[in-house]
């Protein structure tokens, strides 16, 4: 029933559809639209039978498209996937519409055990302890909940303990193409220096 | 730390404000006062005494550290076991730069200085505390941006995309109501025939006559339900008791039997 | 730090803001686009302040702009209200999509099932009800078409039940290596007793 198995082989696509560039743009942002979540190129590719060339072509046309008309919408890339969402300036109409509040923000303990896994991933408890110079277990089973952190397999050393590492949720709710969008950590130096 | 008359500290523990707000009430347990660890509380000490990270005057920052902790075990908060061997760690840097230098020593001080990890530790730290701070301004801008409503198309909610974690999280819950449902299973099995025959005899001394389907109904299991059959067998061979049906296929009933008859 | 609290408190609309044509056609763009059902033409007047004839050919304008550059998305009006919609000629490839999107979605009843055979395996149907005390037949039908779970021969035992495991595409939806890599109740002592 799960076609799971379709996209890992079938990197070669079917036959090549006659499509114009327009059309293939259209079917592009109706599937952004109707994705739940940032869908990627190469998803992009295999539904539509385009090769990733041409799809990211179409996203970049697209993107321009929505920038140069003012739209209140804008399309990002995301999360290793491109998405549809809303223009940042336009956050107070939506939020009073929504009557929404910011989501609760995570304590300083779970930013900061949070950047310590973003930046040394995959990274063990003691490891962070290490860094962080206090038990973080509790900032740990927060991040697991939220779904920020995942577990990485088990580190091959004395007791085997477990690694972790940041999720596609963190990227997603944190802005970010992917972990190399993360500024360097060594940029935080000078920071710290002056 | 044996002295306990009122020190002298040198900032007002109440009124100051650390650069450290923690909201978290979950880790409450491990905080100690404003600081989230003890290498927030260095850095503070430090900063306070207007010193350098490279060059930590480590007498003082070690007297203030260890105010610090008593001060905290006098209003009686529990000392989280990070920051006493943070304080073990600055005793013992500070007895080592005590010892006389060797004069013969190659006049290379960074390799010598014994306050170099520790130096190096706090800068490690201060760098994922401007990280955390980088990631607290990225959520914010990122929470000003919205995703579409839901669609038709949307798959319902009651299914929940799992991890790895949930799949360990809900693996204990199951382990955890197996045990729970193992230990009510002997508790119950540690009813034995003599208890049973005393529940039995109380039950129809209480309340004269007892209906022998609701007595049968309310044991757990199989076994207790055998040994309920035998009490009764035995309540009526040895005691007052007979069994009465008033009509063929009506309730049977367990009835004390009138002595005075 | 944050600005976003502000606009809780204003929920009366202030008085009309100076807002040009092409910012109200991005405000009622984005505002439909968020909204859950069809957003009536006064309710995007109160909320952006504007009176409901410019609102209207606001709409009318977004409408006209989607059809003229062939968007794969359209405006429509329904049910007494205004929504964003794919455009019905792509519903097939749309379809499509949502067939095969692959999906670790599950019930809860399927994810303990799952929990007690990814960490009992090989593991038959009787012992998953002694654990689980419940039967879990149709769970287990559910994971067998997700291909979550294999079939892993007969147990030599009486009635030699089938047993079951974890497949492949378990091992790749949730990010694993390998069966190792599979945390231990161990790895999560510390996080969950707390």
């Amino acid at each position: 029933m799960t076609e799971i198995d379709k996209d890992v082989e079938s990197d070669d696509v079917a036959e090549a559809p006659a499509r114009s560039v327009g059309e293939l743009v259209a079917v592009v942002e109706a599937l952004m639209f109707v994705a739940d979540e940032p869908i990627t190129v190469r998803a992009l590719s295999e539904i539509t039978g385009e090769d990733k060339d041409s799809v990211l072509a179409a996203l970049e046309a697209l993107t321009e498209e929505y920038k140069n008309r003012e739209s209140g919408l804008q399309i990002r890339e995301i999360g290793g996937g491109w998405q549809l969402a809303t223009r940042t300036e336009l956050h107070e109409t939506i939020r009073q519409y929504l009557k929404t509040k910011p989501s609760a923000k995570l304590s300083l303990a779970a930013l900061e055990t949070l950047a310590v896994i973003a930046y040394k991933q995959p990274v063990t408890i003691p490891e962070i302890l290490e860094i962080r110079g206090v038990q973080s277990a509790s900032a740990i089973k927060t991040l697991l909940e939220k779904r920020l952190i995942i577990t990485k397999g088990h580190k091959e050393a004395a007791g085997r303990p477990m690694q972790y590492g940041t999720s596609k949720d963190f990227l997603v709710q944190f802005g970010l193409k992917d972990l190399g969008d993360l500024p360097s950590i060594e940029d935080f130096q000078d920071l710290v220096n002056q | 730390m044996q002295e306990q008359q009122p020190e002298q500290y040198s900032f007002d523990f109440l009124n100051e404000t650390a650069e450290i707000v923690t909201e978290a009430g979950d880790e409450l347990g491990i905080k100690l006062g404003k600081f989230a660890g003890p290498l927030d509380l260095l850095l503070f000490l430090i900063r306070q005494e207007q010193a350098n990270i490279f060059d930590i005057p480590i007498s003082t920052i070690t007297d203030e550290y260890l105010k610090y902790i008593r001060l905290m075990r006098s209003l009686d908060i529990a000392v989280a076991a990070d920051f006493l061997v943070m304080a073990a760690q600055l005793i013992e840097i500070k007895s080592k730069m005590l010892l006389p230098r060797d004069p013969m020593a190659p006049d290379d001080e960074e390799i010598d200085d014994p306050r170099k990890e520790l130096a190096d530790r706090l800068l490690e730290h201060e760098k994922f505390k401007a990280a955390a701070h980088m990631l607290y301004e990225r959520t914010t801008i990122e929470q000003a941006v919205f995703k579409r409503g839901s669609i038709d198309s949307d798959e319902n909610n009651l299914e929940i995309s799992a991890t790895v974690f949930d799949l360990i999280t809900v693996f204990q819950k199951v382990l955890a109501r197996q045990k729970e449902e193992i230990e009510l299973e002997i508790e119950r099995e540690e009813i034995s025939l003599a208890e049973m025959i005393r529940r039995l005899n109380k039950r129809i001394f209480d309340e004269t006559e007892i209906r022998l389907l609701s007595f049968f109904e309310e044991m757990h299991n199989r076994r207790e339900l055998v040994t309920a059959f035998i009490a009764v067998l035995e309540i009526v061979r040895t005691e007052s008791v007979k069994l009465v049906q008033k009509n063929t296929f009506g309730d049977i009933l367990l009835r004390k039997v009138e002595v005075s008859s």
